[in-house]
């Protein structure tokens, strides 16, 4: 079951994100983009991640990406070739890169490497079952405003320098 | 005593500090004889002070400067760096002198670099650290690049660069052998105990070619040599002075004071080779003169003969090569700087270097033209003259390791009486030409600074001993310690004939 | 599993939240006050930046990892710390009449140049590669907007979007990096990670991660092939931007570069010597080869300063006691000269006219004999000759590279600063031996005439006693836990 | 001591005071440097006198001054040494000298330079004394190249004279070539006995016969180097020291500077060019032989030499026109006589031919000027004729000089000359009888052109230019009166050398010089017949030349221009110095000059700068390539950091 | 249970496009696209992580990579706009002012 949604998941992700990169119009763009988001949410779903999801859901799909529409309409940009000259060198070297990553994690000489690292049940605190229980969402509040309070204080000052830069920025002389 | 010396090598550079809160050119010009001549006298007492029956260095200063890394501020001198300290606070003098109306703007600046370089120059050869020696040695770029590049000829742009690329480029593999010399030597930069320890033969041999490089750039040694003529050509007159008299000698001074203690097994090696290069240079230095139209040109070229007898005489390792080598070194100092203040006068006079341009200064200028050839006739090796006393003993030095050596660089004697009399014919003898023939003789200021070198020229030919009584003990120390590792086996067959020919008993 | 803050732990982040509560201030108080007094905010920065270099100095000694291992306290981020503020604080002086210039709007620059320092700070002390991404972004988001704070020009724009762009492809890439190395060690923990690794724990993904970590870090100091913003950048953004950019991003990255690879990755260093060893001579080669031809003098220093992120990488390469000194070292000296010259390049940006062409400089020494003055020592500084302190800076990597058996790497060092010296000397050459076009105003002022005092003279004073601050830089490593 | 060292002192003090003073400065000194310069000169002779005196009666001196150069074993001093062969010297040097000054106080009166000549000639004749006071070899060599600096001085004293200048450089250019030998023969010395100071080298010689030195040592490892390449050592230092003689006696092949002098002022090619410095190479001769008598092969050379200079510059002389050449090349030739001498051992008989020569040589060159000056400086010998009248007393003395030149008897030239003929006849082997021989027709050919410049210059129609016809008058007498001193000596001086135990120079120098291998000059009762045989040809010999002068050049002289004509080859090759210095100049002056033009533009431009600008070039060239990779397109940036990306994993996975 | 190494894979191939993209195509929008693609798939890798590894520090960071996100994406947004503004272009190859 876990398997077939997993597929199934993986191949509107692989093929949104594909559309994202192809497309002409960047409206459409965007809206692949949003499918394949819902998608990635579904897979976080599958991985006990609920919180995440949810927060990818809402902050992305809806925050991010709306920013997103709301400048390309905004801007209304006309036609364009929609690739660069470089595009068939991007296109191996990348081609390279995927066919690397794939040899490390399938490959022969990988082994088991993911795995040796922290093989199923490698006696982390947080099982799939606690997290159950106590509910994805509680332990990361936990989490969040205990153990990881610093970074989170970072966060905010990282979201009020954005803030105020992109009104400094898109300020008309 | 420590405390004299220190105050000997910094008190250029405090007076160049202070030079800057003075702003009238006239009274920077004064400002600065005044200091160079305190320095001068400064520097007096070392020579009366110096131990002549030791090689241990003398007036030895220390103090802590970077003692996590052995770092110190270590300065000392002995029979090979004194002579060489009263000759740079000798010249320094006559170099502000002679910049007297020939430099005519900027001459705060002027007189700034000349001060600094001097401090960094007495610097180099009192230094007993191998960190303070080397941030001496570089910092010298540092004002002469200035002094040919701004005071300089119409092409001292790429001569300033040239010079300071082709010196900095040898002298940076010198900052990499002082480093692993540190780790080497059991992690200090103390010369003297860099000197004692001893060293594997394929270590020996890889510092011997950076200290190589570094050396023979700046003395300059034959393929090496192409940054001078240019660098002499278009620096100002106390430039070319400066360059020919002390700065050439620091290469030689590296040679005798790293090469030679230091890496003894390898500079054995590598002695057939440097003879080879030191000829070369004899011949093909005095060859390029020859050819020379340009009357710096032909000088820079006659230093590069020169220096050849000097590379020669320190690398046949033996008393009189070395002792040759030292003296040749001061007296090529005295006569070339000579030589290049003869042509600076001129260059005041008609703003022409060209040798074609000149002709019977002899009968307008008589005076300067008897000065001009005294130093000819010293820079040529006449007997009674002071380069006679150091090339010879550089040819006793050389004749008694192989006669052949010997014999080829006596040719250079024989090129250098006729591209230095050619020059003089062209130059002193022959008909007035008409834009010579008003030119007035020299003036006071002018004699002021010939005439105490004419002094030179002759007390040393005529009597050397009390600047040979302050070079022996250190020169036979320098030659002990080369000596004292004997030859291993499988030296090449190069070496052998080269050491130990001949079967005159 | 849930740690308790502290106390303590909020007194260790004392220096953190005095510079982000003043960048707060600054930017409220730019609303607040009138347009005639707000350069007053560039000295309420400095004031700012004193307080948190007291607030540093007094924890300098304090040796202790807080936050449950997010923060780390002890004399290396404490050395970097004061490193980043010196630097922010030459940045602020020479800023003051700059801006006026260009009409750079005021506030919210000294704002984002300390939400910057903070992120940067941040790196510095991070413990963990959450702190270190956040505050690497902090620091980065802050200067796409610094870079591009300039409205009223074309170039700044292209800069920030470049940077922006490259900026995130790296980000992206070292968050990869990341998640590979959580992958691979089930840890974000610097120490936890580095344990996991001494345990055997890895195998090709830690390699794999390593490689993207090294490319995020490499675009941040400007290391080929992952350098090439830096030249545009540079010379697209404001030039006080730049020299803050130039110095002070370089230095923060270098702090976690030692930290992540030096701690982390020390069980794996036979694997990345070899690359480092290569990437650091391509760096030194292209970026000394390419600052020979720029007629740009930003430009000029941009290439500098990929060559100069060269020559410190070979600290890293050699690594251990000597290797991570002469490296701190390296980068102290760097902020001091490389700022010193970027100032001077500051003083000739007056209104009308751009002053960014090393020809520009004509006859400066004629004219301005001090700011040439300064120049020169900055110059020289920087291509490494005595009696200045880049070459201090040089002398020790280069002993290190020795003392680890690099000595070839050592020789091309030195002979690509010999080429250097090519470059650096034909701005001296343009100062000193060229005539002046015609009359060269500087716009001077106190505070960046104060700036450039200060780093002339510490270019200087260390290069002539270097003493202080070797010892000082020894001290911050003694108890460094990446070095046993 | 103090007697020996004021006699070069005192010219030298002269030199300081008259350079410092009218030398270099113009102003109440000029043209008054003879009032110290001449007392000066005269005063040395005096002293010489003393001097000579007392080693007659058995003074000897050998005492260092001060240690001019210690440098490890290598130790020289400055000091003195008086021996019968250094007396003779210093009277002949002296004398000559002062009568040069005396006589130049005439002759260059009015010159520009006449304070620097004076100056110059007390430098000379300071520099002459050391040298032949010396008691070791570099001290010698030292003073050795002091008068050729002054005798380069001189040559150049009329320096807007191209030809001059050019002159002048040569001769110390040329010099310097045979001083270069000399040089490597005092390291040879120090190197084989560890010292240079004469007593122990001559000490130490005979213990060195038999001991060789391979020339190619060196190359031994090339194989070169074989047994025949063996030398004596002492061979090669004598062979070496030669080598300097050669230069400064101007001997063959380096002569052809001595000619070429003349171009300096008369009274200085009497002294310099005549009497004293050339000679300066027979003096050393004279003065190693205790070193060269070990060396048969050396002695050979020297002689050898020595004859084959004697006959070449008089087949040379007999064609010259310039009055002073042909007497230069008597000099040369004459030179060649003493060295034949001495390398027959019979030193003595070239020391007394070396001192009668410089009276009749100086005689003639003084003579010569007397002429010149008259003249208006005119020396072509076809612009003479005639003068007999105008110039009766430089006529008559010039007369003596000639007769004392040509070998006649009972004037100084015969003695000398005969003792050296006579010598060669004696000597064993082919090769002296030959060297006699080629003696011979020397003597003959001597005769031959001394007549001739005597007739061509004194007698037949006058073909003086007509303008200086009116005013001919003889000299002053500050001029004349050392010709007729010198004239007196040109007469009597032989007779201090008379064949058989007459001889009292011989016995005076026999001490310092003395030689196993022939008994010189002055053998047994037995030998008389053959002497006077021997005497009986030279004499012979002497006549033919002077009776073909008289014929040509008096009877008909239309014969000259007939032969001349009959045989081109001869007469060119004479006339043109056989041209020795044509080819000089293609083989040695000519390529070096071109060759170091070549290699400056080739070598030093070219290759080693090529280089160095071209590694500037090429690192140039790089750095632009380098920023062309910065092509402003962020892809392509964002793709070199993949690449770059890409490149590490490669490596890591696949190396 | 689906193996690691399938998402591992997945995230590499959604990481490979967003990077191709930002290699490929014109439209500075649309490389911001990919780079959020490529965030994306870290954070996939982050979650999957953390999943198999029993921790929850992964989806701590993933929370944290959004924050960033949405700063940047702010950030970014504006310099597209003020760019627009002065160049009129959303097409990067034209931002070639700076080269060399």
């Amino acid at each position: 079951m876990t398997a077939v949604l997993f597929f199934y998941l993986a191949t509107v992700i692989v093929g949104g994100s594909l559309l994202v990169v192809l497309l002409r119009n960047p409206i459409y763009s965007t809206i692949a983009l949003l499918v394949m988001f819902a998608h990635v949410a579904g897979l976080y779903v599958l991985l006990n991640a609920e919180f995440i999801a949810a927060v990818q859901v809402v902050v992305y799909a809806g925050a991010i990406l709306v920013l997103y529409l709301f400048v390309v309409m905004l801007l209304n940009v006309k036609r364009e070739e929609r690739f660069q000259r470089q595009v068939i060198p991007a296109l191996v070297v990348a081609a390279l890169l995927l066919a690397e990553v794939a040899l490390v994690v399938f490959g022969g000489r990988v082994g088991d490497g993911l795995i040796g690292g922290f093989g199923g049940g490698s006696g982390g605190a947080f099982t799939a079952e606690r997290i159950q229980a106590v509910g994805s969402t509680a332990i990361i509040g936990q989490v969040l405003f205990s153990a990881y309070l610093y970074p989170f204080e970072i966060a905010s000052l990282l979201l009020l320098v954005a803030m105020v830069g992109a009104i400094v920025l898109s300020k008309k002389v | 005593m420590g405390a004299w010396l220190t105050l000997v090598i910094f008190l250029p550079a405090a007076g160049a500090i202070g030079l800057w809160a003075v702003r009238r050119p006239e009274a920077v010009k004064w400002a600065a004889l005044a200091i160079t001549l305190a320095e001068l006298l400064l520097s007096l007492p070392l020579w009366g002070a110096f131990d002549r029956t030791t090689a241990t260095m003398q007036f030895v200063a220390e103090a802590p400067w970077i003692p996590r890394f052995d770092i110190f501020y270590r300065v000392g001198i002995d029979g090979i760096s004194l002579p060489l300290i009263l000759l740079t606070t000798a010249l320094m003098p006559v170099c502000v002198i002679c910049s007297w109306r020939s430099i005519d703007r900027r001459v705060k600046e002027f007189m700034i670099s000349l001060l600094l370089m001097e401090t960094a120059m007495i610097g180099v050869f009192s230094a007993l650290d191998f960190v303070l020696f080397y941030v001496f040695w570089e910092a010298m770029l540092i004002p002469m690049y200035l002094i040919i590049g701004v005071w300089g000829g119409p092409k001292r742009l790429y001569a300033a660069i040239k010079f300071f690329l082709y010196t900095l480029a040898g002298s940076l593999l010198l900052l990499i052998a002082l480093l692993a010399l540190y780790f080497e030597g059991g992690r200090t930069f103390d010369l003297m105990k860099l000197m004692e320890a001893s060293y594997g033969a394929s270590f020996q041999f890889w510092i011997f070619w950076a200290f190589f490089l570094a050396f023979a750039i700046k003395v300059p040694m034959f393929p090496f040599h192409t940054w001078l003529p240019d660098a002499h050509v278009e620096a100002p007159t106390a430039g070319s002075v400066v360059l020919a008299s002390v700065l050439l000698k620091m290469g030689a001074y590296g040679f005798l004071r790293f090469c030679l203690p230091m890496t003894p097994h390898a500079s054995q090696l590598a002695m057939p080779g440097i003879a080879a290069l030191s000829i070369v240079a004899i011949l093909y230095g005095a060859y390029m003169a020859l050819a020379q139209d340009d009357l710096k040109r032909l000088i820079a070229y006659s230093s590069v003969s020169h220096m050849g007898f000097v590379t020669l005489g320190i690398f046949v390792f033996n008393v009189q090569g070395v002792e040759g080598a030292l003296l040749q070194m001061i007296n090529h100092g005295i006569t070339t700087g000579a030589l290049f203040l003869c042509v600076g006068l001129l260059y005041e006079r008609t703003h022409s270097r060209l040798i074609s341009d000149y002709g019977g200064v002899a009968r307008s200028m008589p005076r300067f033209a008897a000065c001009l050839v005294i130093f000819a006739l010293s820079s040529l090796g006449l007997p009674g003259t002071n380069s006679f006393v150091g090339e010879f003993l550089v040819l006793v030095g050389a004749f008694r390791v192989n006669p052949s050596v010997a014999a080829l660089a006596a040719l250079g004697l024989i090129l250098a009486a006729v591209y230095l009399l050619w020059m003089v014919q062209r130059v002193v003898w022959g008909a007035g030409r008409p834009a010579v023939e008003r030119l007035p003789d020299l003036s006071w200021r002018e004699a002021a600074t010939l005439v105490p070198l004419v002094g030179a020229v002759f007390w040393i030919g005529v009597y050397p001993e009390p600047l040979l009584a302050v070079m022996h003990h250190s020169v036979e120390h320098v030659v002990a310690q080369v000596g004292r590792d004997s030859l291993p086996d499988g030296v090449p067959l190069l070496v052998r004939w080269i050491a130990g020919r001949g079967t005159a008993p | 599993m849930t740690p308790t803050i502290l106390f303590s732990d909020l007194v260790a982040i004392l220096p953190e939240m005095i510079i982000s509560v003043g960048a707060c201030a600054l930017l409220l108080l730019d609303l607040v006050l009138p347009k005639t007094a707000r350069h007053w905010l560039a000295y309420l920065g400095l004031i700012i930046l004193g307080a948190a270099g007291a607030a540093t100095i007094s924890l300098a000694a304090g040796q202790a990892e807080l936050f449950g291992g997010l923060f780390i306290l002890d004399p290396f981020s404490s050395y970097f710390k004061l490193l980043l503020y010196l630097a922010t604080a030459l940045t602020i002086l020479l800023s003051i009449r700059y801006l006026q210039i260009e009409r750079i709007h005021l506030g919210e620059y000294y704002a984002f140049l300390l939400f910057a320092t903070c992120g940067l700070m941040v790196m510095v002390s991070g413990g963990d590669l959450i702190t270190i991404f956040l505050g690497l972004e902090l620091a980065s988001v802050s200067l796409y907007i610094l870079v591009g704070l300039n409205r009223h020009e074309l170039r700044p724009i292209e800069a920030s979007a470049k940077y922006f762009v490259l900026g995130s492809l790296s980000a992206a890439i070292f968050l990869y990096g990341m998640s590979l190395l959580f992958g691979a060690t089930g840890t974000t923990n610097l120490g936890a990670a580095a344990t996991a690794l001494a345990r055997g724990h890895g195998g090709p993904v830690l390699l794999m991660a390593m490689i993207f970590l090294l490319v995020g870090f490499g675009f941040k100091v400007a290391v080929v092939p992952f350098h090439m913003w830096t030249p545009d950048v540079y010379e697209g953004a404001p030039t006080s931007v730049t020299a803050y950019m130039s110095v002070a991003v370089k230095a923060a990255t270098f702090a976690v570069f030692l930290r992540v690879f030096l701690e982390v990755f020390n069980p794996i260093k036979p694997h990345w010597t070899g690359w480092l060893i290569g990437l650091a001579l391509a760096t030194m080669v292209l970026g000394n080869l390419a600052a020979i031809v720029q007629q740009n003098i930003k430009r000029m220093l941009a290439y500098s300063s990929i060559a100069h992120a060269g020559y410190a990488m070979i600290g890293l390469i050699v690594g251990g006691e000597l290797g991570t000194m002469s490296l701190m070292l390296y980068m102290a000296i760097y902020t001091l000269m490389n700022l010193g010259a970027f100032g001077v390049v500051i003083l000739l940006r007056r209104t009308g006219v751009v002053g960014e062409q090393i020809s520009d400089l004509s006859g400066l020494a004629k004219e301005h004999p001090a700011a040439a003055l300064a120049m020169l020592i900055f110059m020289f500084s920087l291509a490494g000759l005595p009696p200045t302190a880049g070459f201090v800076a040089k002398f020790y990597l280069f002993m290190a590279a020795i003392n680890a058996g690099l000595v070839w790497l050592a020789v091309a060092g030195v002979l690509l600063s010999a080429v250097s010296a090519y470059y650096y000397l034909r701005v001296v050459m343009v100062m000193y031996m060229k005539e002046p076009a015609g009359p060269i105003e500087l716009a001077w002022s106190p505070p960046a005439v104060a700036a450039l005092v200060i780093a002339a003279a510490a270019t200087l004073f260390i290069g002539l006693y270097p003493a202080p601050l070797v010892g000082y830089t020894q001290d911050a490593i003694l108890h460094l836990s990446l070095l046993r | 001591m103090t007697l020996a060292l004021l006699i070069p002192l005192l010219p030298f003090a002269a030199f300081l005071v008259v350079g410092l003073t009218g030398g270099l400065f113009a102003g109440p000194w000029r043209g008054r440097a003879h009032y110290i310069a001449v007392p000066a000169a005269f005063a040395a002779l005096f002293l010489s006198l003393i001097v000579c005196w007392q080693v007659t009666q058995g003074l000897r001196l050998n005492q260092d001054l001060y240690v001019w150069i210690a440098s490890g074993t290598f130790r020289v001093a400055i000091g003195l040494q008086i021996d019968p062969l250094t007396a003779v010297m210093l009277v002949l040097v002296t004398l000559v000298s002062s009568l040069v000054h005396l006589y130049s106080i005439g002759y260059m009166h009015g010159d520009r330079g006449y304070d620097r000549f004076f100056a110059y000639l007390g430098l000379f004749t300071f520099s002459m004394l050391m040298l032949v006071l010396s008691n070791n070899f570099l001290q010698l060599y030292v003073f050795w190249e002091a008068v050729g600096l002054c005798s380069y001085l001189l040559i150049a004293h009329w320096y807007e004279r191209k030809s001059a200048c050019d002159a002048a450089t040569k001769a110390f250019v040329v010099n310097r070539i045979g001083d270069f030998g000399f040089g490597l023969g005092i390291l040879l010395i120090f190197r084989t006995f560890g010292a240079v100071d004469y007593h122990t080298v001559f000490s130490m010689a005979p213990a060195l016969t038999g001991v060789t030195v391979n020339l190619l040592g060196p190359l031994e490892w090339a194989g070169l180097s074989g047994a025949h390449w063996d030398v004596g050592v002492l061979t090669l230092i004598g062979l070496l020291l030669f080598a300097g003689a050669i230069g400064k006696s101007a001997q063959l092949p380096l002569h052809t500077w001595l000619p070429d002098a003349m171009e300096g002022p008369t009274p200085i090619s009497a002294l310099i060019h005549a009497a004293t410095m050339v000679t300066a190479g027979v003096f050393l001769v004279a003065r190693v032989s205790p070193l060269l008598n070990l060396s048969p092969t050396a002695m050979a050379v020297v002689a050898g030499v020595g004859g084959a200079t004697a006959l070449f510059a008089a087949t040379i002389a007999v064609t010259q026109t310039d009055i002073k050449r042909i007497v230069a090349y008597s000099t040369v030739s004459q030179l060649g006589y003493m060295m034949l001498a001495c390398g027959l051992g019979a030193y003595t008989a070239g020391i007394f031919h070396l001192l009668t020569h410089g009276a009749f040589k100086a005689l003639l060159f003084l003579g010569c000027g007397s002429v010149i000056h008259a003249l208006g400086e005119e020396q072509d010998l076809r612009r003479m004729g005639g003068l007999r009248s105008h110039l009766p007393v430089t006529y008559v003395t010039f007369l003596a000089g000639v007769v004392a030149l040509a070998g006649l008897p009972p004037f100084a030239g015969f003695f000398s000359k005969d003792e050296i003929l006579w010598a060669a006849y004696q000597a064993p082997g082919v090769g002296a009888k030959l060297l006699w021989l080629v003696g011979l027709v020397t003597a003959g050919l001597t005769a031959f052109y001394a007549f001739r410049l005597l007739y061509a210059v004194f007698h037949g129609p006058s073909k003086v230019r007509p303008e200086l016809a009116g005013h001919l008058h003889e000299s002053p007498s500050v001029m004349t009166v050392p010709l007729i001193v010198l004239g007196g000596l040109s007469v009597a001086a032989g007779w201090i050398g008379l064949p058989g135990s007459a001889n009292l120079i011989g016995g005076f120098l026999s001490g310092v010089m003395g030689f196993a291998g022939v008994a010189a000059g002055h053998g047994g009762e037995d030998d008389s017949v053959a002497h006077g045989m021997v005497i009986g040809a030279s004499v012979a010999a002497a006549v033919i030349g002077w009776a073909a002068a008289y014929l040509c050049y008096v009877k008909r002289p239309e014969l000259p221009s007939v032969w001349a004509q009959r045989l081109p080859m001869l007469y060119q090759g004479s006339l043109n110095k056989w041209y020795v210095d044509e080819l000089y100049d293609r083989l040695f002056v000519r390529p070096t000059v071109r060759l170091a033009g070549a290699m400056w533009q080739g070598i030093d431009v070219r290759v080693i700068d090529g280089t160095v600008n071209g590694i500037g070039a090429t690192i140039r060239r790089w750095g632009r390539l380098a920023q062309l990779m910065q092509s402003g397109q962020l892809q392509h940036y964002a793709l070199l950091m993949v690449v770059g990306l890409v490149v590490l994993v490669s490596l890591y996975l696949f190396w | 249970m689906v193996p690691l190494a399938y998402y591992v894979m997945l995230s590499a191939i959604v990481f490979v496009i967003g990077l191709a993209g930002v290699l490929i195509r014109r439209n500075i929008v649309i490389i911001l696209l990919s780079i959020e693609l490529m965030l994306n798939a870290a954070n996939i890798n982050f979650v999957a992580f953390s999943h198999y590894a029993e921790t929850i520090v992964g989806q701590v960071f993933v929370f944290f990579v959004m924050t960033v996100a949405a700063a940047e994406v702010t950030v970014g947004l504006a310099i597209v706009i003020a760019l627009y503004r002065r160049r009129a272009t959303l097409n990067v190859e034209e931002l070639t002012l700076l080269k060399w």
